[in-house]
This record gives structure tokens, C-alpha cells and sequence, in this order.
């Protein structure tokens, strides 16, 4: 295509890998969470709350800024990383996922427990007294009842994800092949006089993406709530 | 420009104790700014670290063009994570920074296409002929002093900045300066806006900024006062 | 296998205090709206945990809060049916069914078959719940219950929403369940007529506590639960033996106060059953009647008479090593001048004897 | 009010085609489960659009397919009783009863206490339906309805889930809906005696059609519809006047076939009252029977014999103006050497006819 | 208290302000769109969606030229609410509660509509059948269903409100006392030698006052629920 020049789909290629992967990566976690809050009763639960919804509050520069002086090659957990399995995040791919990740995961979440919140204990109960451990019941009661908040959660946050751009310019910077998403190639855009037009031709097409990535989700939602209302 | 803002606070401070009027900053990157302007922002001066934002704005005929002046200017540098050791050493077509990155390493640059402090440093690089063998390497944030957070936190080992940002980060010195020559003379033009609300006033900051109290104070903090 | 339950729990404003021991059978847990039924199926179940109590089942603890002990809900291997259903909106009703064999990971289809006729059910496998009428939803629960190959059966109201000819379908099978699987069953039932039934033991419960405990037989034949049961439903359940069937279609059965004739039974000659004679269906007569349509005339005697509010007596009568009860009016009690121990006859109808009031016994 | 439906509607396999026309009162819509009782319920209700056809209640016409005429549900004035409840979960118990008047701008609690006494959900009204039993939810889901100050009462098995003493306190004041405030009833049942208190008129449904329409007493002394009912059920509805109450607590009313001594029944002297008589409480005797605790014996003359499946003989008797129905074996028949014409005694206890059974006429 | 000097102050106060007005004014409009998406079945209800995702999907500082290009006193809407209205949202606080609106709806819509896809319509059939017209329905069965989905979506967006910064500078530039809200104020720390430490305090300033918003609707929330399911 004509359209976009090869650099920006380099730029395009790499948002969608980023968020794919950002999004992916984080659901377990995000439903383990959702699940710890909506059910768990263990104190410092407001704590883990608080910790989660961190990246919604702060400023995106701050929330990089943090991820560079943790995952950095300097930093506690990035030193692991790097001395103990070979992982570097600082400027790969890979940083952009996590800052992405972790910018989308508040969003994630707050969907997948408010679902939650909203399943009936008394179905998890009667599959309990037919048999099902809690594990059971989780894979096969709740899991199914909430698949419409957890579908909804998912988009959110790859829609987030393919928007971040403070938290991962911050931490892993603007490298392309490696880091330049499209927000990033956006604001470069628009950071000189007469860049509008390029930045205009990324915008439609993130939107694009990100449209179709939102249709296709209320598709599935759709399909999998007439599934559970039998309707 | 973001990366006057310290200078332009005490600059303000001295004025406002002198004159008694009062001055609002508003820091942000030069193109918001400039965009901002354009949509009707009550500004009365505009202070671009980039000439092109002032030429553009010129062209939409928001700034009175009598008023523009250069107020300062600024020295590129290479800056090195770490306190100080040695002295900084005037950069020579010679110098070889792929060497001193060492294999892997990166530079910290503000964005090459879009951020001024990261033109000016890759047309540098281009004067010394190495552009094309580092711009792989080249990490570019989205402003001056997020590449010079990289380097304090020694992300980078490595980056290039404006002499002002170097001064007052303690985790960083400067292993060299690039000459004057080797990119486009780094220049801040300001001016008064076409909208302005008091343009007497804003005019006479100006006059004042420009002039030897007001150059003191820039000088201070590292800024180049312009040499015609 | 026996039960023995013994649970104190409050909730709210209502304070639960039963203590119980039942053998094996179908213990059927009676009582009024808001006596506590659900909350003690609930505590066998798993589900309630008494602040207080000890809960065996033949021999295993499933609760002792002395010892600390309480064997998960999934582990007590129960088919709960709950009075309110509760089938699972996302999976089909063939999905539904064969849910506890999913997660216990036996896959077979075993007895899905017999379950699905006996429901008649068949025809709705493929439909999600959503789209089921509320009879058909109780049968998949009833379903639901049956195949999880239970060790033990919790039925809350389970028939309450089905219709009398449904009803009678399903009942035997509930009776071979308890007689040939021995499958213990707890059952909460407002209906006397199944209680009569289904019931080895019988628990009357009052506002949390139990009013009255004991064997079916004897608990239904005391006149003094006809205040708990209705006059209505009052009525004695004797144990008798199949004697022979007749071409016309009435069956005989030997009980210990003479023969009874009923309209055909289908139970093989010898079988014991249980027979429950509704205290409103005796007449008595001072002699024995004649040129009548009632089948059984038997001689009794009268052990009391008990006036209650209303116009009626129960009339409690001996007929061999039987109890029977007979309601009439006091009217009727004094132009017969009955008192106790005058001898008389009992005129029964045999079509008075309602094929739902006739079970299998419990040594057949 | 009269009501006349003529629904048609395809819900997935279900074909929905139902055509009846009632008279003023209690129409029963009767029928196994899954036969489309409750899919005609929510027709008249309005929570279901059919997709062809009409209905109108007395003057108003609810649904018109042809003329595009839906009133709006909320407009319709209904009091439902759902099948499963549906209390409102945030609303305490006494915010749902008076959730009608909330809606409609009227905050009086006119009648709110005579309903909660009648219910017996007084200790309940400041709880959540989450903390009450099946039963008390049902109860009040019944108060909620009547408090509507409905137009119509659309009744789903409201009475399923409740205790027979409890359903004999809120039945009479059901009549008294009916009779007295003249609000039309649509009521679904699977409980043959609720039906024969009840109803003006049955609808007995079959598959989504309607098998039989009629009046309750027409329909329920008809031979044909015992398989419908059920034997145990089957019995005639009659019409007699209360004539005295003598001093033992006998009533004692008048009917065309003479009289009927029935335990004490609360009703004026000189009212209507709707008596239903079992087939199988009734015995037949050759001559007149005596020294028998049977009070009433009365002449008749046999219209028809039927067999049935099993033993038994559905006698259909003339009693004065009125039609009986007795149940005896085959045997006895063959004994008494009944056959059509014969004249003989009609023998019946008057405890048999039950309290419940035993309605307010439509007269009165 | 000294913790914070005097401007500091100034922009944490400006930045509740802003945060409850965008909150607060865009509640109706939230709950509107989300009952849109949840029950409305219309053509182009799949174009309103995508359109109230559209902030969630843009890089900020895109939303916020788009806002100044819309908003602005030149603006084709701008200059009507400034010509006919006298409102003038251009560099006021107005603005920037317009920012942190538009940034925080998507979030707000989406918790809400989640919610109401959870409101079992057979309760609200059966408000229907007692008398209830669809609105009263709507505010005395819905609404009080819906209350906690309602409370999670006002907090969300009350948070990143708080956070917002991409789309505010951008729009509204960075005025201190009129839009310099906290994570402006940050931005402008960080951007001046030296001003690590003041940055650090309003980062804690921030996020104690969003942790106290979160504690609060928790507590709320659960109230609710408990109000809700009658235990
Ligand atoms: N959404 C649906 N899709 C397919 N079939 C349906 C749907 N809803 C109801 N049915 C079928 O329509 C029939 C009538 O249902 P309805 O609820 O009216 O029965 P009912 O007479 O009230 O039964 P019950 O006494 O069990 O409550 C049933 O056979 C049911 O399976
Ligand atoms: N969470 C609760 N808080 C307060 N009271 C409760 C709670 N749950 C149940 N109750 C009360 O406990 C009593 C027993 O309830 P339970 O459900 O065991 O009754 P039940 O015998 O099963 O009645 P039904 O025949 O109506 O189903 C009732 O009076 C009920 O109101
Ligand atoms: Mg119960
Ligand atoms: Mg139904």
C-alpha cells in the first residue's frame, strides 16, 4: 500500500504486536486479581487495590519514569532480570509491552471484577455440591458467566495499549523497529510544522485497527452472553 | 519552551519584584504551544526553543514581527553517566562515540525528526559523520530531559543534550561539547503575540530579558547570550 | 445409612436449635414457611456452616465444630435440589445434567437415559435453561441431582412445581432410589401425601427447632400431629402384604386387622407395602352394613376419641396390632354413642386408597 | 370482567395457538407442565408480544395484532404472581409491597396491614428477599401483587410453594377478591382442589391448545375430564344455600338433591356456597344405610357408568337438578348390579367434603 | 501545612476541581450512552460505540488537537459556545475538566454498561407489571442494580481525571492557578533541573488523594451491594 510509508508500518506492525502481547500476557494476571478482589477477604486487599489502579492516577511520565527505576537495567527487578534470565525490557519491544501492560492493567481489572461481582454464588454453590472442586467451579461456572466482562476487559486494555504512549516513550523510548509504536510516531508527527498530514494517516489507521479490534469484541461478547442466557 | 523553564521562573521573579507586573509561565513543548497560539491562547509572548515554530507562527501572522528578537542561545554537549571526573573536551571530527558506547550501549537523544534538542544533535552527529552508524542505536525520547533522565539513570551510558540540562543533574557530567559549527546555531527567538492583552508590557519584558539584567540571570543558568 | 444432625445457627432474628438422629431411608424434614427446612439441608449440604454442631452421615463426620472438622461441600458427594433451581444459564440442559460427571471426570453417559424418560426431558437436551417453563426447569434440577451418582440425596420441594400425573411418575423411582440404591434422602416436602409415601422418618420442625421426630409410620398415625398435617391429610399408615390379584382387578393385601381391597396394585404377590388410610375415608358403623359399594368392612375397636376445635372427632381405632384414624363428626360420634373401647366396623372404600398413597415398604 | 384471548406465537419447537373466551371471576388455565400456561400469562400480561392475535379484558382491548393496538405493560394495572418470585433484591420486603403505590405517586399504605396479617409477613417487612425463605418470598411476591390495586390479577402457581395450613388462609381471600372486588382473575394451578375453590372457568391445556374450555362446575363434574385431573381428583362442583348452623357445629345446606350436613362452615345463613364433592368419597348403597357415621345420604339415580383403565367405575349420578360423580371397583359395581337408571343412595361422610373445597358461590 | 509550597497547593486544588466537575457533568451523559449500548437496538449503535472509544484508542496528545481544533476560540464549536454563550473553554479550568472528561468517559461507559448487561430484565418486567413506566423503572430498578457498576465507572473516571495529562497540556496548555493541574504541575517539575523533589511530592500528593477517592467508593460500593443482595 501506498498509504503508509514502510517506517510507519514498521510502526503499525510493531503497536499491534505490543499490544497483542501486552494484552495476552496480562489477562491471567489481570483475572487472578480481579478474582482476589472481587472474592478474597485477606487483609491489605484495599492495599492491592490501590497498587493496581496506580497507573490510572499517575501521570503516564511518572508511571515510566517508576518502570525505568525498576525494570531498568539498574534498577532491583531489572538486574534480576537481566543478571539471573537473560531478560532485558530497557528499550526492546518487550518494554513497551510491559509499560503498555501495566497502563491498561487498571482498565483490565476493574471490568473482569465487576463481572465477577456480578455472578450468582448460589450457581457456584449448587456446582460445588455436585461435585466441583473450587477450581472446577471457577473453570466452569464463573469463568464461562464472566466471559463477557473478561472479553470486555481484554479489549479495553489492547485498546489502551495500542494508545499508551507517555509511560512507554518515558521508559523504553522511541526506537524504531524496536520501540516506535504508533503514538510515539504520532507525536513525533506532530512535533514539527507540517507534520500533521503523516500524523493524520497513522491516526486513521491506529483507529482503524483499533475499531475493528472493538468490533469484533462486542461480536464475541454478544455471542458468548446469548450462549449464557440461552436466549 | 519546556526547557527554559527554570531560567524564565527567577528571570520573572527579579522583573515582578522591579516593575511590579505580574508574569503567568506556561511550559510546554514549543509546538503545542505554538498550536496554542494559533487557536486563540491569551498569551502575550511567545518564547520557542525552535525557530520553525516562530517562522510558522509568523506565517499565520499571530506574532508581531517587529518584537521578534533572539534571546539566547545554547551549547550542545555530551553528557556521561556518572559525577565528574577529568575535564570535558571540545569534540573534533575524530571523535569517535560508537567506540565509546562500546557494543551494545545506547544513546540518549530527544527525538531526532521532532524535538529540537534531538535535530540539532543529529545534525551534529552528521557534521562528525556518524550518524548513519549510530542512528540504530539512538534512543530517542520524547524531550530533552527524558533523554537526560536515561543517562542519570544509566540506562544509557551516554546522550546528548543542551549544556543547561547538563548543569544541574549531579548524576551526569559532561565528557565533551560539540562545536558551535557542527549544527545549526541553537537559538531562542521570542516575541509578542498578535492577540496579546498588554503588549507594552510584554514588550518591555522582552527589552528587559534581553538586556543586561536579564541576561545575567540566563547566563547563570548556562544559556548563551546571542553574540552579534 | 443413618443420618444424625445437630446444628445451632442463628440468622438474623432466627435462631436454628435441631437435633435429630434418623436411619436409613428418606427422612423428610415437614414443617411450616420459615421453620428452618432449608437451612438444615443447607447445613448437611455444606453450604451453611453452623456456628455450633455435629453432622454424621452413616459413618462419616461431615461436620463436628468440636473437632474442627468440615469436609468440603465438593467432597460430600450430594444431589442437591434446591428449591429454587438453580441450573446453570450457560450450559445446556444436556450439559447441565451431566455436569457432575464432568467434574469428577467420569465422562460416560451411564443412566442418563433412564433419568431423561423418567423426566420426560428428552426433548429439551439441546435448550439452554433460559428457555424452559418451570416444571421442566425442576425436572433437569431433579435430573441434575439424580446423575451426580450421589451418596446422598438433599431434595428441597422438589415436586412442588409439577403437576399431580409428573408427580406420580417420579415418585417410585424416588422410592426404588432409597429401597434398592439405599441412598440416603433428606427431603423437605409440604405435601402429606408424599410424605406418607416417601418418609421413614419424619422430622416436624417449628420455628427453628423440632417439634416432633420419629418413624413415618407411627408420627402419621398420631392423632396429635393432625394439627400439624391438616385435617385434611390426616391419616394412619399400616404396613400389609400382597395376598393375591383378582380378575376384576382389585388386589387383597393381609394386614394384621383383616384384608384389604384395593383397586390393582402393581406389586408382586408376597411384596410388602405400605398403605396409608386417610383418617377422613373411615366411616364407622355399629353393625356391619350391607348392599354398600365399600369393599372393606372391617371390625375394629376404639382406642380414644379426641375432639378437635371443630365440628370433628378423631376417632383412633385398633384393628388387629394396626392404628387406624377415623375423622367424623360429633354429631355422628354421639347418634352411634361410640366411646372407648365399643366395638365397631370401619367401612373403607378401596378407591379411597390413592395410588400415590401406596409405596413400596421398606422390606421388600 | 370478562376475557377473551386468541394467541398465537412460536417460541423456538413451541407453537403457541390458545383461542378461549371467559366470563367474570377466576379463570384456571390447567395443564401439564410445558403446555403454555405461563407463555399465556405473560401474553395477557403484555410480557410477551404474540405474534398474531387479540385480547381484550372486559371493555379494553390489550393487544390487537391486526389493529397494531399493545397497551403497555405498565399501563395494563396487573398484579402478577411469577412463577418464580422476582422480588425486587435492593428492596426491603416492605418497600416491595408498596412498590406499586411508589410507582403510581400513591404513598398510602391502605391495606398494606390487612394484607400483611392475611400473608403472615409481618416480622418480615424490614428484611431483604435474600434473607428470606421459599416460602416467605412467595408470600410476599402475593402481597406485592394484591397490592397493586390491580385490575387484574394474573396468579402463576402462587401457591406452589406453600404449606397447606398456610394456603387454607390465603384462599378465601382470593374468593373474596374475586366475588367481592369483582377483579378477574387469570390463574394458573396444578392443584385440582385450588382449581375447583377457585375457578368460574377452566381452560385445560394441552401442547399449546387448548383441549377443553368450560365452566368450572360443567367441566369438573365431567366424566371425560378425569384423566385430565387425574382419579384421585376427579369430583363435581356444586351450588347449594346455607340453611342453618345446628348447635354441634354441623352445617347443614340446601341443595336440589336435597340436604348436606358439612362441618361448621363460616357463611351466612341464606348465602351461596360452591361444594365440591370427590368422586371417590362418595359410596353408593342399595338401600338406606343405618347406625353409620355417614351423615348424608341422599337418593339418586344412575346416569352413565364408565370404566376406566384400571378397576375402577366413574358413576355419573343425578341428584335433584345437580350431577354427582362417585368412584367405586368394578367389583362392587357387579355386586350392587348397578346400571344405568338404577336408583340408589348416594353415601357420603361429611367430613369428606373438605374446608378447602368449599367456596364462596358466585351469587353472593 | 508546609509539606507543599503555596502553587503546589494551587494545583492540587485545581486538579480536584477539575476532576469532580469532568466527573460530575459527564455522570448523566455516561449512564446515557452506556443504557445506549447496553439495550438500544439502533443502526450505527456500533458507530456510537467506537466513537465513545475513541479517546480511549488516541494517543492523548491527538484528542487534546483535536479538542483545540473543535474547542478553541477558533474552533467551529468553540466559537459558538464563546460568540453566543460566552463560554469560553480554551485555557480556562472549563477546558481542562473538558480534557479529563472526554479521556475519562470511554472508562466510565464501559464499567457502567457492564453493569447494566448484568440487571436481570425480569425484575425490571415485573417493576413493569406493577405499574411502572420505562423511566421509573429505570430509577427505582435499574438505577439501584446498576448503582455499584455506577460508582466503579464515576471513580474510574474520577482517577483519570486526576491523572490526565496528554490531552490537557495540549489543549489547554499548562496556565498555573487556570489548567495547570497536578500532572501538568509534575511535567513542569521534571522539566526544570532540580525539580525531581517537587515532583515527587505532588506524585505522593496525587496519589493519596486518589487512593482516599478509591478507599471512599469501595466502601461505597460495598454498602450498596450489601443494600442490594440483602445480606
Ligand atoms: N425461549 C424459548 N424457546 C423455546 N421454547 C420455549 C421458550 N420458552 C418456553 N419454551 C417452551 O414453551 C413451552 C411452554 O412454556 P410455558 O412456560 O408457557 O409452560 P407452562 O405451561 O407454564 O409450564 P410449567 O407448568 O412447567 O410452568 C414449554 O414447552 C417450553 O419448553
Ligand atoms: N440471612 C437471613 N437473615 C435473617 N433471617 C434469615 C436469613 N435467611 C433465612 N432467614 C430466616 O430463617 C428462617 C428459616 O429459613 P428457611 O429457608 O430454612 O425456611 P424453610 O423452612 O425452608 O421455609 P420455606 O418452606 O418457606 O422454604 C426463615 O424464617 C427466614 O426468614
Ligand atoms: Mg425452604
Ligand atoms: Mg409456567
Amino acid at each position: 500500500m501506498d498509504f503508509l510509508g514502510p517506517e510507519e508500518w514498521q510502526a503499525v506492525a510493531l503497536s499491534l504486536k505490543v499490544a497483542f502481547w501486552a494484552t495476552l500476557t496480562s489477562l491471567p494476571f489481570g483475572l487472578g486479581v480481579a478474582m482476589l478482589l472481587a472474592r478474597g477477604r485477606f487483609p491489605g486487599r484495599q492495599v492491592l487495590n490501590g497498587i493496581v489502579h496506580l497507573p490510572l492516577i499517575l501521570p503516564p511520565v511518572v508511571t515510566g519514569y517508576l518502570l525505568l527505576l525498576t525494570f531498568g537495567r539498574r534498577g532491583p527487578v531489572g538486574g534480576v532480570l537481566d543478571q539471573w534470565f537473560g531478560i532485558v525490557l530497557a528499550f526492546r519491544w518487550t518494554g513497551a509491552a510491559l509499560a503498555a501492560a501495566i497502563m491498561a492493567f487498571p482498565l483490565m481489572v476493574r471490568a473482569m471484577r465487576l463481572a465477577i461481582e456480578a455472578v450468582d454464588p448460589k450457581l457456584e454453590q449448587a456446582a460445588g455440591t455436585l461435585g466441583a472442586s473450587r477450581w472446577k467451579v471457577f473453570v466452569t461456572v464463573t469463568l464461562p458467566l464472566i466471559a463477557p466482562g473478561v472479553i470486555a476487559g481484554a479489549v479495553l486494555a489492547f485498546a489502551k495499549a495500542m494508545g499508551e504512549f507517555g509511560a512507554t516513550i518515558t521508559f523504553v523510548s522511541n526506537i524504531p523497529g524496536q520501540t516506535r509504536t504508533v503514538p510515539s510516531a504520532i507525536y513525533a508527527f506532530l512535533q514539527v510544522p507540517g507534520g500533521e498530514e503523516s500524523a493524520v494517516r497513522l491516526v486513521i489507521v491506529s483507529v482503524t485497527m483499533a475499531m475493528l479490534a472493538l468490533l469484533l469484541s462486542e461480536w464475541f461478547a454478544r455471542r458468548v452472553a446469548r450462549r449464557i442466557s440461552g436466549r | 519552551a519546556a526547557s527554559t523553564g527554570d531560567a524564565l521562573t527567577e528571570a520573572a521573579q527579579v522583573w515582578e519584584a522591579e516593575t511590579g507586573n505580574q508574569v503567568t509561565l506556561a511550559p510546554a513543548g514549543s509546538s503545542a504551544l505554538a498550536r496554542q497560539i494559533a487557536a486563540g491562547a491569551p498569551v502575550d509572548i511567545f518564547l520557542s526553543a525552535n525557530p520553525e515554530w516562530m517562522d510558522w507562527l509568523d506565517g499565520q501572522g499571530m506574532i508581531d514581527p517587529e518584537t521578534r528578537r533572539i534571546l539566547m542561545g545554547n551549547a550542545l554537549v555530551l553528557i556521561r553517566t556518572g559525577p565528574a571526573w577529568g575535564k570535558a573536551v571540545d569534540i573534533t571530527p575524530d571523535f569517535d562515540i560508537a567506540a565509546r558506547l562500546g557494543p551494545d550501549a545506547r544513546l540518549a537523544m530527544a527525538l531526532v525528526e521532532a524535538v529540537p534538542a534531538g535535530i540539532y544533535g543529529k545534525a551534529a552527529l552528521e557534521w562528525l559523520g556518524q550518524w548513519d552508524a549510530l542512528a540504530p542505536r539512538v534512543a530517542q525520547a520524547d524531550n530533552v530531559r527524558a533523554a537526560l533522565a536515561l543517562v542519570a539513570l544509566g540506562e544509557a551510558p551516554y546522550g546528548i543534550v543542551y549544556a543547561t540540562d547538563a548543569v544541574a543533574e549531579r548524576r551526569v557530567h559532561v565528557a565533551a561539547t560539540f562545536p558551535e559549527e557542527s549544527h545549526p546555531p541553537i537559538l531562542y527567538p521570542g516575541a509578542v503575540t498578535r492577540d496579546a492583552a498588554e503588549p507594552e508590557a510584554a514588550e518591555a519584558f522582552l527589552d528587559w530579558l534581553a538586556g543586561p539584567e536579564g541576561g545575567a540571570i540566563l547566563q547563570q543558568h548556562g544559556f548563551v547570550l546571542p553574540s552579534e | 445409612m443413618s443420618l444424625s444432625v445437630d446444628v445451632r445457627h442463628t440468622l438474623g432474628d432466627f435462631r436454628l436449635d435441631v437435633q435429630f438422629d434418623a436411619p436409613d431411608g428418606v427422612t423428610v424434614l415437614f414443617g411450616r414457611s420459615g421453620s428452618g427446612k432449608t437451612s438444615v439441608v443447607n447445613a448437611v449440604a455444606g453450604l451453611l456452616a453452623p456456628s455450633q454442631g455435629r453432622i454424621v452421615v452413616g459413618e462419616q463426620v461431615l461436620f463436628d465444630s468440636a473437632a474442627c472438622v468440615s469436609v468440603p461441600v465438593h467432597k460430600r458427594r450430594l444431589g442437591y435440589v434446591f428449591q429454587e433451581g438453580r441450573l446453570f444459564p450457560h450450559l445446556t440442559v444436556r450439559q447441565n445434567l451431566l455436569y457432575a460427571r464432568r467434574v469428577s471426570g467420569n465422562r460416560s453417559q451411564d443412566g442418563l437415559e433412564r433419568v431423561v424418560d423418567l423426566l420426560g426431558i428428552g426433548t429439551l437436551l439441546n435448550r439452554k435453561p433460559g428457555a424452559l417453563s418451570g416444571g421442566e426447569a425442576q425436572r433437569v434440577a431433579i435430573g441434575r441431582a439424580l446423575l451426580a451418582d450421589p451418596l446422598m440425596l438433599l431434595m428441597d420441594e422438589p415436586l412442588a412445581a409439577l403437576d399431580g400425573a409428573r408427580k406420580a411418575e417420579i415418585l417410585p423411582y424416588l422410592e426404588r432410589l432409597r429401597t434398592e440404591a439405599g441412598v440416603p434422602i433428606l427431603y423437605v416436602s409440604h405435601n402429606v401425601s408424599e410424605v406418607a409415601r416417601l418418609a421413614t422418618h419424619v422430622v416436624v420442625m417449628e420455628e427453628g427447632r423440632v417439634l416432633k421426630a420419629g418413624p413415618a409410620s407411627a408420627l402419621l398415625s398420631d392423632p396429635g400431629m393432625v394439627r400439624v398435617m391438616g385435617v385434611r391429610d390426616a391419616g394412619a399408615v399400616i404396613e400389609a402384604r400382597v395376598l393375591r390379584h383378582a380378575a376384576d382387578g382389585v388386589t387383597e393385601l393381609q394386614f394384621s386387622g383383616g384384608v384389604l381391597c384395593l383397586p390393582e396394585v402393581e406389586a408382586d404377590i408376597g411384596s410388602e407395602l405400605r398403605v396409608r388410610i386417610l383418617a377422613q375415608d373411615v366411616m364407622l358403623a355399629v353393625e356391619r352394613p350391607s348392599g354398600i359399594s365399600a369393599l372393606n368392612i372391617l371390625p375394629v375397636e376404639v382406642l380414644s376419641l379426641r375432639r378437635g376445635e371443630g365440628p370433628g372427632v378423631i376417632v383412633q381405632l385398633r384393628a388387629g396390632t394396626n392404628m387406624l384414624l377415623a375423622r367424623i363428626t360429633r354429631r355422628s360420634a354421639d347418634a352411634l354413642d361410640l366411646r372407648e373401647g365399643s366395638s365397631c366396623f370401619a367401612v373403607l372404600k378401596s378407591v379411597a386408597v390413592a395410588q400415590t398413597d401406596i409405596g413400596l415398604g421398606l422390606q421388600s
